[in-house]
């Protein structure tokens, strides 16, 4: 019930195996709404953030995690390379010299990158923004490990919750980013931020689940 | 689609090397982060003015770097913003000693690496200001949204900026005067076909045979409204009523008119544009002393056109027609 | 058909119109017949030069008047030679006593109006030479064919023409000289699209999806050959390949390689081609000491691009580099 | 059975309605193997011959052939501009001072504008262009009038050898004007300049045939 740096090494390359796969699916949500390459901007970034990792490993999961930060912010580029550069940086700012996390530290990581976004970007819940499946994320792990619930159980509601929080921003109007220029045309839309944070928390619960951190093995 | 292009991949890493190797008297190429850098960078005692954006505008804004206007310009992927460590590297690098003002145009992206990048250079003790330019009237402003994109002013503000910046005004005075210029200048677009981003490999929107989209920003992305084609004399008014309702532009006023190619629309075309708003504004009492028309802020091969006037005085216009010497934009020299 | 205008059939009036209205510093645009002078002509002294064709080019060959390059511009319907009357017109409007030199491209209709304008100027005691500009080697040249299109050469011997006659060299200097630019000059063209011709209404011709035509002129006419898109190492090879052969230009040449849009190709990715070009040449030992990048000699709104070289000498760069001030090319001033 | 002013004004307005009709043809024809314009710029160039001459009487045929020559000259443009132009003009000084038109008169003044024409665009019979079309007309034109065949014969002759040349103009590749410079690619498609150049010489078989000139009125 710990995540080891092999887990978190895991869980970045799950995330970046879900952009790849789903490159031309972000890029097409980010054409009806945006500018047409958070797929690809995000898949650049994520394969730049494999051949980092692959070259050697980081001395802890922290510095992982502003190894991937890092790799972000310089390769995206747009508002997802801040954002999520900010994202992992926060991360691994909160797990810095751990050499696994437990349930709590992950939440309180995730819960640190999940600030660091909003304090970057200013959205708030429903401005139809990653925010939107973010904070939901992070809400019901919380809830669930309050609750005290195994790790597996908690990331697969906080899955849940962000699948949920990513489906919410399709009737909105967008506040924040691109989208908020074509005011109501951006209704009926969903995010391709929200959408490409959904992978990333499931590919967390995919991940963790899968290994020693499965919900079985409290 | 059909592109004048190797790997979609290698777009801007080659089109950069083409510059580089057509302007080396004007300007460096740096990869790795690439950044355009004026050859003479940095010039001491200057203030060194850096923007950046994704590419897909060409020749903004690395077209404008050059005596009299931008000092180094950070090329994005496609629509891309850049990323910190290339503004960085620029702010560097044109750091003359009197601070770098950093043009930014009002997009998330933009804003957010270009915070991050002036953090980055604070820390090594590079004064930095950094001026977000928000001219365009087709999105509604609010304090709870993005606020308005920038477009065509920020062309202008690089020149008339970099003109200052000669003169060895402070960066408080050339940040104000980016501010004046923003203030002073509104801009509308529009998009008779959409465009295709090279690693996308399909138009961003599809229009009908007949469908024009009104309100486009300079990224392929949708307008505020689609409508049917109209002879240009309503187009004009559709774009140039909004701009000067916006400031407004009044009777009395004169203005810099820049009629703006995105990319696709030959010359011709725009000559009857620009002759369609010298009608509207003169028939509203504005005159037009300085203009601008051709292809200056695109979004790659789009068809269609952007209006933008920016109110002048005479402090700004003897600034616009300073010399400027760069690969996009030259005079006086 | 979706393009800026109001009616097809003001396109030429309007756009002239436009002109007039922007460039009221520079030139002047005399109407029945349709003529873009110098604002100063006719100068004393000075041979006029004078150079025309259909409109659907621009900025050749209006945008082309001003100091430094031609005195009168004849624009004619879309893609459409001029009338006598109009090269009349243009040829006694620059008289300033020193003759007049009518430089034509190579197009039967072009060829045959100048020649009638000519007898009319000369009857009217106007001293006129003409010089013919075929340049293209797409087409197979023949004494009994009309004989290879006038293309890109077209914009560099009116730049240095221009040169030349501003330092009051004679109407045969100039003209010899302008024979020795087409004689140094060599021009290929392709097209990833058609374009329209607002009068027809629609496109000149089709393209399928992955076809483009090599070997094009600037009148949406189809070219030598159509094939599948290439990358553009190939196209570029495809073009430079018959332009160097055909001259041929050789190890220790220096050239000026000019990278010309057809109007709807933006300069990203004309900026590729010229990478790609500089490398094809260095290959072959050929040294690119000036350049010009953009959209100068345009087929309406076709995506597509040229290629032209000129053999360069020392007096040739001189004359390329003196000051020139024109609505579509301006240094030195 | 001579061609009186008004018929000859009649030819020319007959000839202004078969380019009105068939403007989009010839432009069609123009697109396959030149520039589109043909039939835009011959329609241009004669509604500005029917305003010349709307405007007031010519003091004869020839000035009235001048006059309509004058006109294309200045309003046409392109290659058809100083070649029809040229023709008319030709047509013209050979008709110089005639109140009206003997079959002869007619047939040499088409043969000299055709002289005109060719002196000036340097074209041969087979080069693909409106020669093809024109002399033939005139050939078989002079050869009825020789033979003592009525003028309405001799026109609906000139017409037929008109049609044949103007088709005889599909297989050929192009060596004069536009169209040569697409080499082998000009064969199978009719020449634009030599099909307008048919509508010419049928206008004048249905103008002469239909009035005092026709076949019947020997
Ligand atoms: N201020 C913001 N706060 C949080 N997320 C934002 C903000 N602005 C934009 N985003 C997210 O960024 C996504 C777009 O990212 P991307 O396409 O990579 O950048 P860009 O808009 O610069 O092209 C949006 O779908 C949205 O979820
Ligand atoms: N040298 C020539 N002699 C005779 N006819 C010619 C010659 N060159 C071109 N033509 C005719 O002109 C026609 C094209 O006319 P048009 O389209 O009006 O001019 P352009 O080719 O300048 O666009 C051709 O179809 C051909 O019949
Ligand atoms: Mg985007
Ligand atoms: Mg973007
Ligand atoms: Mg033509
Ligand atoms: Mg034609």
């Amino acid at each position: 019930m710990r995540i080891s740096y092999g887990q978190a090494s895991d869980w970045v390359r799950a995330f970046a195996g879900a952009v790849a796969d789903n490159k031309e699916y972000l890029t097409e949500l980010d054409a009806a709404i945006g500018d047409a390459d958070h797929g690809i901007n995000m898949n650049r970034g994520m394969q730049a953030v494999l051949t980092k990792i692959d070259a050697g490993a980081q001395p802890d999961v922290g510095a992982l995690l502003k190894t991937v930060g890092m790799t972000l912010v310089s390769t995206v580029g747009g508002a997802g390379g801040p954002l999520y550069g900010t994202l992992f940086l926060q991360m691994g700012t909160s797990a810095a010299g751990k050499a696994e996390l437990s349930g709590e530290d992950w939440a309180a990581a995730l819960a640190a990158g999940v600030t660091g976004v909003q304090n970057r970007g200013k959205a708030e819940l429903g401005d139809k923004t990653m925010i939107d499946t973010l904070v939901p994320a992070v809400d019901a792990l919380r809830e669930a490990l309050g609750e005290g619930a195994g790790l597996g159980d908690a990331l697969a509601r906080s899955a849940a919750a962000a699948e949920t929080g990513m489906k919410a921003t399709i009737p909105l109007v967008a506040r924040k980013g691109r989208a908020s220029y074509l005011g109501q045309r951006s209704a009926n839309h969903q995010d391709p931020g929200a959408t490409s944070s959904w992978l990333l928390i499931r590919a967390a619960a995919q991940t963790f689940a899968g290994s020693g951190a499965g919900h079985d093995a409290q | 689609m059909k592109k004048l292009i190797n790997d979609p991949a290698d777009v801007v890493k080659e089109a950069l090397q083409g510059v580089a190797a057509a302007h080396a008297d004007r300007v460096r190429v740096l990869t790795e982060p690439n950044v355009v850098v004026r050859a003479d960078a940095p010039v001491q005692g200057k203030v060194g003015l850096v923007s950046g954006g994704g590419s897909g505008h060409e020749p903004m804004h690395g077209g404008f770097v050059g005596m009299g206007m931008l000092d180094a310009a950070c090329p994005g992927e496609v629509f891309t913003s850049p990323t910190p460590d290339q503004m960085l590297a620029a702010t560097k690098a044109v750091d003359g000693g009197a601070g770098v003002l950093h043009i930014v145009k009002n997009y998330t992206g933009d804003v957010l690496n270009f915070e991050m990048a002036a953090d980055l250079a604070s820390s090594e003790g590079v004064e930095v200001q950094a001026v977000v330019i928000n001219d365009d009237v087709a999105v509604q402003d609010s304090l709870y949204t993005a606020g308005r994109r920038g477009v065509g002013a920020t062309v202008l503000a690089e020149k008339i900026c970099g003109a200052a910046a000669e003169q060895r005004r402070s960066l408080a005075e050339v940040a104000d005067l980016c501010r004046r210029v923003n203030a002073n200048g509104r801009s509308m677009g529009m998009a008779l076909t959409s465009c295709t981003v090279p690693a996308a490999g399909k138009p961003t929107f599809e229009l009908g045979a007949s469908e024009v989209e009104i309100g486009i920003g300079i990224h392929g992305e949708p307008g505020r409204e689609r409508r049917e084609l109209a002879p240009v004399h309503d187009i004009v008014s559709m774009l140039a009523t909004p701009i000067v309702e916006d400031l407004p532009y009044n009777s009395g006023d004169s203005v810099l008119a820049f009629v703006n190619s995105m990319g696709g629309t030959p010359l011709i075309e725009l000559y009857i544009v620009y002759n369609e708003l010298n009608k509207f504004l003169s028939g509203r009492g504005i005159t037009i002393t300085r203009n601008l028309i051709g292809p200056y802020i695109t979004s790659l091969e789009m068809q269609g056109c952007s209006i933008t006037l920016l109110k002048l005085d005479d402090e700004l216009t003897a600034l616009w027609d300073a010399p400027v010497n760069t690969p996009g934009l030259r005079w006086g020299v």
